[in-house]
């Protein structure tokens, strides 16, 4: 006997999320499969031979000396950027939206972020000696450079990665709990090991609720600082149409908008395949829409002042490197990319396409493909057109190589998640709960009157 | 108390800027482009004296070039009244040069000849300073290079001959410095003289166009040459101080 | 022998009634487990708050500290004049002393957290399962069995059902 | 935690072991691989490990005939730079020159002597000793010599010189064959005609680039390959800025940019041919207008009063004014100097050009003047194999010859006539006709593969030899080529093959030395006995060891300029004819200017990657050849860079991607020699085409030379496309003030500040 | 209790039952942890084992020429025949007829010597095997450090009392920076000193 108020109880919440953890189909195991798989023959296989022949199994040349690599560095860090930052950001808003989807959301953002990580490794010419990158005492006394923006990176990602993944840990631990009460053998065993002990006593949850504000906090400047440092990487160079103030807000704009965008397909995809359409409504896609839309409109702004301020300095690089950017070989790309990024966002301004599932899928695909466009013009338009006009040689195509290694990287970014949400509670159990009325009693605002 | 001084002395001492000015030489080279007739005879000088690696059509084709000296062309005005500039590039050795702060591992940095070092041991590859370089003078090694025997026999020893992965450019021929610097030492000399030391392209020059010695000598001929109405410095206004000098070219009039 | 009393209830405000009347009768090792966080517990039970602020604190100032002087440190330790900027310089070295401050930061703050939160558990405690779905459980544990009655008593009449079974376990 | 039973400890047991076997493996692995210490048994003098030795010998990679000393460490030769008391190149050397290595160390050498097996021309050998194969040719002489044919032996050199050329002579004769010929594609042999006609000598003045004011080039590449290259480039350096408050000025006639035109102050595209038309226009501008006053006033006047200003602007089409400016300029400025070469000499009127140009030093009295023209002494040698250069037409003679069978014996050195003689000679073909060809080549080139025994000569950095500079530098030098390192393969110096043929054939009387080494040091001590000023108080010995060290030996006997007359006979015949082209000018309307190219030379570097990937200096491509286009031209056509277009002429085709070229008369085209190899090693193989094979048979009637720049073309499209590879990118500056310019006397100015703004305050 | 128990997979555990503490799970487990954590241990002392008494390399040589006779009994100075030590980077082996040198007249009847006379008489040279080998892409040169009075055997270690040399440790930058600080070489610490 449920109350009447709500379709859902506290007990049904438990019972469907712990189901969707034990309970897996014969569709799921296949997906799993396909998705390792692919990662193996697309993303290990190319670069164990690039490891062999070296980089130049890819397409770079002189003085295109980064290319998609870099570009899917970018876009996976990117990407991570929504999840983690928008949850604090609503957590401390205590917006009640929230609650159904930032596990999965902060889920996307650990595992971009190691796709990222790995594709730093993928980059680099002599990647067996990467450790160099890192701080350690050693015979050769050593040290890196500190001052490198590369070094910035390396150590922002470092503590983002820590950052966010003890993030989603603390906020998954009474969960845990709750599966851990549900479950049998093995993973009875590793879910108490899981939850720590949680027994959700008033204290547990003082202190839960404490450390996880102050997370929060440290962690939404973190994540602005994350992108604005891998801007840096260009902006820091004397590079025509790199060498931008406004790099930073560009990029961190940029991040969290293809990042929210990677929110609306993980949400679609959860919704409809571990049947989380209780949880997963209407709102969250409307409130994400009207997200985009903003997002769009800023990132828009942002674009047309970088052209501007290139068009406006009227120095030789700068208008060549734009001329180039905007007409040259790459041209078609740079509009694609308008469009996708731009145009169709636009149409979130109807509330009827907002709340519609599977146009908001496709449109936020539009916008990830558009954003990694960006990344890739980024990389690839200007380092082709920088100051001594006999170098601009030849033109950069991204070998096979290079492409099946960035396909590989979705196909490592999807077997990372299928595995996640097999262990973590992809909706937060207790969270959820709170959103919920308290069993025999009113309505909604029942704890909203604390 | 004296702890305290001498930490302070140093902190002064690391946080003063252009750490370079205190280095023992300033090698410069000075390219007089009115005398460069575009020979490219040291681009073939530094191909032998520094190992740069035959790549061969296909590599070439993909844009993959690899001259640490490479003569760049620029046409000026239509036919008839056409003219065609050369001019020599090469790793300019700036003082403030970009590529030396972004490398994450410290494998380029600014040597204590004045010299802006690429350490190919050290190298990892992010080929970042070749992003950061405004001259495009550094050259990456995107495979293995081989030498169809016996070619391989006329590797210079004195040089490393580098491997896949990795970032190369011009050194101004840091093997012949150290020699002079050697016998220099052998003969109980604290210095090295002045036209001691000549790179392989500057020895080659067949117009005389390149000088090559030490800035900080006044009497040194590359400080008379430095010492000239033409002499400029290529994009001089990224205000990277390279090492390199350009005299600028005549454009004279055949009267 | 020490023993407990358990109750439940299937609302949260019964549950902070019946906490609040036993911590008027005098019993002070009280604890209300909940599926949900639940505010206004400090004030029925008189928890006093947490520590982990002064972690977090300390964290990220350790963290700050030890970011400047690892890179400065270094930059001394092995002279690699770059750039002409100077050995120390400021900009590029206050990005690392941040990123080290929120890294600390964050360590600290679990630290806290587990600390404070007495986690995780190792010697067994008393846990009522059913407190994690849906019920809200009061428990108290006391020094003598009367005492656990006399909990018992005043759990009951506030209207919580008594689990017996969850009492007198030591881990 | 409980105890450990039995079964978990060995599990641990196990598992340690385990890893420690990796461990140990692991470290085994990366240790280092076992290497060896190799010593001499008996180490050579002046040898010692890991000290560089530097020798002094000549370069024969061109015809100028630099000193360059040679780094050897271990035996092995690592660099080759000039040597810096040769005269001619100063320790100088230019690109060329130091790929010589690639030629001692490249890959596809000839390694043995070889006896053709297969067909010929499908290029089956079997190798063989050298006794075999000497005893094999000597055989054929001997029988030849026997029956009294020894006038079908025909010996094709390339024009070796010093006593090398001089010891094939002296084997011939003794041989009794007059048929010795030398060919080299590169020789300007129209040069040495025009200033036997016009000096009476048959041997090259000196430019005296150096010191000259002025200087008027007559499509003579003089800073590209032309002559002495390296010699001419640092007069060029010097006289640019190697004289305070002077500064030399340039001025380069020719249809097409080349290397010096680009360094010339300008840069005049006159009519393909009529160079020497006007050079005569402003020759006669001189002797009117110009003051000129010499005794043979009215003569000159008399034999150049056709060349009026507007006539020869018309033909030249050039305008008069710049003609007369040019006149103006070149006879008001001391000294100046005017030369003439290259394409100028390889049109039908080649050496009526080339005379008009001495008049025109003559004229603006140059003759014998500092920064003019200086004459050289007799070389040290007297007149070396060079000069007897035997042109196109002697070629075509021997073919000819061939396929009347009058040839047996044919001995090919250092010469590659298949490459470099036009199809329409149809060379190869006779050939074919001969029954027995022996080449002394070091590479399989396209002769050297039709051959029937290959007797492989050393490279030169193995032999022993010596040369004069030719132009020399005006006093008498010579050189002395010795081996810089031990001989790679089993092969044999050219003049120990010839010796040990003369041996074999009995000849060893007349040409009694035992070894090149001897030969050389027998001939030098002829020098010697010449009496040089301390003969006395020096041995022999001594003396030829100073030589070897030094790499050079010279005598400061100079010529004085004696003042110098022409006769009035040479004036009467200076003129210059119009220049015949083959092909109607409608039918095929642009004018092939075949050029060689600057790393390539005549096609002889085609085998060294390191000239393969030297970029062309005008254009940037490398590996391949392509066809010059004015951009006008371009337009007109509807061609960009890349496609792929036929030249036809009348007598053959080539398909070649066009290159756009903004530095070209609209009229000709341009394509770079050495290239379309279809033998000569991996990197030379079939890449790019052969622009020679579709030359025209046209003479310079005088010399009898090949007049290679008188073919008319058509282009034809083909519709593909192919990628010209090429390091160059934007030819443009865009204003980016990379190469920055300023007009002359700047250098008197200020001293330019070179502080950029020092790095002392930074944002923190 | 219906709601409690609606849906429950759980295996029917009684709420009763179910325990919190996270030993069980540590219990579970320790055999695992302890079998990678040996094994990860006797990696490392493996590989230690290897560096230590395994140390570098001491090769069979050719001729087994014995330092310990030449340089440590009759004290032959390292120079006389590694002469090129003191003007070369390359210390050098000596040439085959140095050996000769001495030994047609020293010992001349010694098995060993009679192929060391062997090898001179059909001129071959001795395949001797580098026992001191610096990693790749260093460039020491012997001539500065015999000129700074460095002693051969602070690299090479007591060369004079071994028969057959061995490499005591391997040469790693750590060694040279020590050395260079130590003596406080003018610009020791230059990476270009050594890496070119």
């Amino acid at each position: 006997m449920q109350a009447k108020s709500s379709p859902i109880s506290y007990a049904d919440v438990n019972n469907d999320i712990v189901r969707s953890l034990v309970v897996t189909g014969p569709k799921y195991y296949i997906t799993l499969a396909a998705a390792i798989s692919l990662t193996l023959i697309c993303y290990f296989f190319p670069w164990f031979y690039q490891l062999y022949y070296g980089i130049g199994a890819a397409g770079m040349n002189h003085p295109q000396v980064w290319g998609t690599y870099l570009a899917s560095f970018i876009f996976w860090i990117g990407l991570s950027h929504s999840g983690t930052l928008l949850s604090c950001v609503l957590h401390l808003t205590n917006s009640a939206w929230r609650k159904a989807m930032y596990r999965s959301a902060e889920a996307m953002t650990l595992f971009s972020l190691m796709v990222a990580a790995s594709m730093v490794a993928v980059h680099l010419g002599r990647p067996w000696f990467i450790h160099w990158s890192l701080p350690y005492p050693n015979q050769m006394e050593m040290w890196p450079n500190f001052r490198s923006p590369l070094l910035f990176d390396v150590m922002a990602i470092t503590t983002y990665l820590t950052g966010s993944s003890i993030f989603i840990y603390m906020g998954s631990i009474p969960d845990f709990a709750a599966v851990r009460d549900r479950t049998t053998g093995w993973r009875h065993y590793m879910y108490r090991l899981l939850s720590l002990g949680w027994r959700g006593t008033d204290t547990e949850w003082h202190r839960l609720g404490w450390a996880y504000t102050f997370l929060a906090v440290l962690i939404i400047p973190l994540a602005v600082s994350v992108h604005s440092i891998v801007s840096w990487d260009f902006a820091l160079s004397v590079v025509p149409a790199l060498h931008l103030t406004i790099f930073a807000p560009y990029f961190v704009v940029g991040a969290i908008y293809s990042g929210t965008a990677g929110i609306v397909t993980v949400m679609f995809v959860l919704r409809k395949y571990m049947k989380f359409e209780k949880y997963i409504t209407e709102l969250h896609f409307d409130n994400l829409g009207k997200l985009l839309l903003a997002l769009s409109l800023l990132w828009t702004y942002i674009n047309m002042l970088e052209v501007f301020t290139g068009w406006y300095s009227g120095e030789s690089a700068e208008l060549e490197a734009l001329e180039y950017k905007l007409f040259g070989k790459y041209g078609p790309l740079y509009w694609e990319m308008i469009l996708f990024c731009a145009v169709t966002p636009l149409l979130c301004m109807f509330k009827r396409f907002r709340t519609s599932f599977v146009p908001m899928l496709i449109l936020s695909i539009a916008i990830n493909i558009g954003m990694y466009t960006e990344r890739f013009l980024i990389v690839g338009t200007s380092l082709s057109r920088k100051y001594l006009p006999d170098a601009w040689n030849s033109l950069y195509v991204p070998s096979v190589v290079e492409l099946s290694i960035l396909a590989g990287s979705v196909a490592l970014f999807c077997t990372l998640f299928l595995i996640f949400v097999k262990i973590f509670p992809s909706v937060s159990i207790y969270e959820v709960k709170e959103t919920l009325p308290a069993p025999e009693k009113g309505s909604p605002q029942w704890q909203a009157t604390q | 108390m004296s702890f305290f001084d001498d930490f302070l002395a140093k902190w002064r001492e690391y946080r003063k800027p252009g750490y370079y000015e205190r280095f023992d030489y300033a090698w410069t080279m000075t390219i007089d482009l009115d005398r460069c007739t575009g020979c490219e005879a040291c681009v073939t000088a530094c191909q032998a004296e520094n190992n740069i690696p035959i790549l061969g059509e296909a590599e070439l084709a993909k844009g993959r070039e690899m001259q640490w000296m490479r003569i760049e062309r620029y046409w000026e005005g239509e036919y008839p009244d056409v003219k065609l500039r050369f001019i020599p590039m090469l790793c300019q050795h700036c003082d403030a040069a970009p590529c030396e702060t972004v490398c994450p591992v410290s494998a380029t940095y600014h040597n204590q000849d004045g010299l802006n070092a690429q350490v190919y041991n050290r190298c990892i590859g992010t080929r970042s300073c070749a992003v950061y370089c405004p001259y495009d003078v550094r050259y990456f090694n995107y495979t293995d290079h081989q030498w169809d025997k016996p070619l391989d026999e006329q590797l210079n020893p004195d040089v490393t001959v580098r491997e896949k992965g990795v970032m190369e450019k011009c050194t101004f021929c840091i093997q012949r410095i150290r020699q002079a610097k050697d016998s220099a030492k052998d003969d109980g000399r604290r210095r090295v003289r002045d036209g001691e030391v000549q790179p392989a392209c500057v020895q080659s020059c067949p117009a005389e166009a390149l000088v090559f010695g030490d800035r900080q000598d006044p009497e040194s001929r590359v400080s008379s040459m430095m010492d000239n109405a033409r002499a400029y410095r290529v994009l001089e206004e990224l205000n990277t101080l390279p090492s390199v000098v350009y005299l600028k070219k005549v454009d004279g009039n055949a009267g | 022998m020490a023993s407990n009393a358990v109750g439940l209830f299937r609302n949260p405000d019964a549950a902070l009634a019946a906490a609040g009347r036993l911590k008027a009768a005098g019993f002070a090792a009280l604890d209300l487990i909940s599926p949900i966080p639940l505010h206004g517990v400090e004030e029925a039970l008189g928890k006093k708050s947490s520590v982990i602020k002064r972690f977090t604190f300390f964290g990220a100032l350790f963290g700050g500290l030890s970011g400047f002087a690892l890179a400065a440190g270094t930059a001394v330790l092995y002279l690699h004049p770059t750039g002409g900027r100077p050995i120390i310089p400021f900009p590029p070295f206050l990005i690392i002393t941040y990123e080290m401050t929120i890294l600390c930061g964050i360590l600290g703050t679990v630290l806290g957290f587990l600390i404070s939160a007495r986690l995780p558990v190792i010697r067994e405690r008393v846990y009522v399962p059913e407190a994690a779905v849906d019920k809200f459980a009061v428990t108290v544990s006391c020094e003598s069995l009367e005492r656990a009655q006399r909990a018992a008593a005043i759990l009951r009449e506030a209207g919580g059902e008594i689990v017996g079974a969850a009492s007198s376990r030591e881990g | 935690m409980a105890m450990i039973d039995r079964r978990d400890f060995v599990k641990l047991v196990g598992a340690g072991s385990v890893g420690a076997g990796a461990g140990f493996m692991l470290a085994e692995t990366i240790k280092h691989p076992v290497e060896h210490l190799i010593p001499y048994p008996v180490p050579p003098e002046e040898f010692s490990q890991g000290i560089a030795t530097w020798y002094n010998t000549v370069c024969s990679m061109c015809s100028a005939g630099c000193g360059i000393s040679v780094r050897t460490l271990e035996g092995r030769a690592k660099k080759i730079e000039g040597n810096p008391s040769h005269p001619v190149n100063q320790g100088r050397l230019c690109a060329l020159g130091q790929a010589g290595l690639q030629v001692l160390y490249n890959p596809d050498r000839l390694t043995a002597p070889m006896l053709r097996t297969g067909e010929r021309g499908d290029g089956a050998f079997v190798q063989t000793t050298w006794e075999e194969g000497l005893a094999e040719a000597a055989n054929r002489l001997s029988s030849l010599r026997a029956s009294g044919q020894v006038d079908r032996v025909c010996f094709l050199a390339g024009g070796v010189r010093g006593h090398v050329g001089r010891l094939f002579e002296r084997f011939m004769a003794e041989l009794g064959s007059d048929r010795l010929l030398n060919c080299d594609f590169g020789h300007a042999q129209t040069l040495y005609t025009a200033s036997e006609l016009f000096f009476g000598e048959r041997q090259l003045p000196y430019y005296d680039l150096e010191n000259t004011r002025y200087v008027l080039s007559f499509g003579a590449d003089f800073l590209g390959g032309w002559l002495s290259p390296v010699h001419h480039s640092l007069g060029f350096g010097r006289s640019r800025q190697g004289r305070s408050g002077v500064r030399g000025r340039f001025v380069q006639i020719e249809p097409r940019m080349s290397l010096s035109g680009a360094a010339a102050d300008e840069w005049i595209p006159a009519r393909p041919g009529t160079e020497g038309i006007l050079a005569l226009g402003i020759a006669r501008h001189i002797v009117e207008e110009g003051g000129y006053a010499g005794a043979d006033r009215a003569a000159w006047a008399e034999s150049l009063a056709g060349y009026t200003t507007e006539r020869v602007a018309e033909q030249t089409g050039i305008e008069s004014a710049t003609i007369v400016r040019l006149a103006e300029a070149f006879a008001g400025t001391r000294p100046s100097l005017a030369i003439g070469g290259g394409a100028v000499g390889n049109h039908t009127n080649g050496v009526d050009a080339l005379v008009a140009v001495n008049a025109l030093n003559y004229l603006a009295g140059n003759i014998g003047q500092t920064g003019g023209l200086v004459f050289n002494p007799v070389p040290a040698f007297g007149p070396t194999a060079r000069a007897g250069q035997s042109g196109y037409r002697a070629l075509l003679e021997l073919a000819e010859d061939a396929r009347q069978g009058r040839i047996e014996v044919l001995i090919l050195n250092a010469t590659n006539p298949v490459f470099a003689m036009p199809a329409a000679a149809a060379f190869e073909q006779a050939l074919a006709e001969i029954p027995f060809i022996v080449s002394l080549s070091s590479f399989m080139d396209e002769t050297t593969a039709l051959a029937d025994l290959i007797l492989p000569s050393h490279t030169y950095l193995e032999s022993w030899g010596d040369d004069t500079p030719e132009p020399g530098v005006g006093f008498t030098v010579a050189a002395i080529a010795q081996p810089v390192v031990a001989p790679l393969y089993n092969t044999r110096a050219t003049a120990d093959i010839i010796l040990g043929l003369a041996q074999e054939l009995g000849l060893g009387d007349a040409l009694p030395w035992a070894s090149a080494e001897e030969y050389i040091k027998a001939s030098w001590r002829e020098i010697y006995e010449r009496a040089p000023p301390d003969a006395a108080t020096r041995s022999f010995d001594e003396f030829w060891r100073s030589v070897l060290k030094a790499g050079i030996w010279g005598e400061e006997t100079r010529r004085e300029a004696a003042a110098f007359t022409v006769d009035a006979s040479v004036i009467a015949r200076v003129g210059v004819a119009a220049p015949e082209f083959s092909g109607s000018s409608d039918e095929y309307p642009f004018v092939l200017h075949p050029y060689s190219s600057h790393a390539l030379h005549d096609g002889r570097a085609a085998n060294l990657p390191w000239m393969q990937e030297l970029p062309d200096p005008m254009t940037s491509v490398v590996y391949g050849s392509w066809v010059e286009l004015n951009p006008a031209t371009a337009e007109e056509l509807e061609l960009r860079e890349g496609d792929l277009v036929e030249v036809q002429s009348a007598h053959g085709a080539v398909t070649v991607p066009v290159f756009v070229f903004p530095a070209i008369r609209p009229d000709v085209v341009a394509v770079p020699i050495g290239q379309g190899h279809s033998e000569y090693g991996r990197y030379a193989k079939n890449r790019g085409v052969n622009v020679l094979e579709i030359l025209a048979p046209l003479v310079e009637p005088t010399t009898g030379s090949l007049a290679s720049s008188a073919t008319r073309v058509r282009l034809v499209r083909t519709g593909r496309t192919a990628r010209i590879v090429k390091t160059g990118g934007a030819s443009r500056q865009l204003g980016r003030g990379v190469v920055q310019t300023t007009g002359e006397g700047a250098s008197a100015g200020p001293r330019a500040t070179l502080k950029g703004i020092p790095i002392t305050v930074e944002p923190a | 209790m219906n709601v409690d128990s609606s849906g429950r997979d759980g295996g029917g555990r009684g709420a009763d039952q179910v325990g919190v503490s996270i030993v069980p799970t540590l219990r579970l487990l320790t055999p695992a942890a302890l079998i990678l954590g040996v094994g990860f241990v006797g990696l490392v002392l493996g590989y230690w084992a290897n560096a230590a008494f395994v140390p570098g390399t001491t090769p069979e040589q050719p001729i087994d020429f014995s330092h310990r006779i030449h340089a440590g009994d009759f004290q032959i100075p390292c120079l006389y025949c590694h002469s090129q030590a003191r003007r070369s980077p390359v210390a050098g082996v000596p040439s085959v007829n140095k050996c000769v040198g001495c030994h047609n007249t020293v010992a001349s009847d010694r098995p060993q010597i009679r192929e060391v006379l062997q090898y001179f008489a059909n001129k071959e040279p001795i395949p001797w095997i580098k026992v001191h080998d610096l990693p790749d892409f260093v460039y020491f040169p012997h001539k500065r450090h015999v000129a700074a009075g460095v002693e051969c055997q602070t690299c090479h270690g007591p060369v004079e009392t071994m028969d057959r040399v061995t490499r005591l440790a391997p040469t790693k930058m750590g060694l040279c920076l020590d050395c260079h600080k130590q003596h406080g070489v003018e610009h020791g610490l230059d990476c270009w000193t050594c890496h070119k």
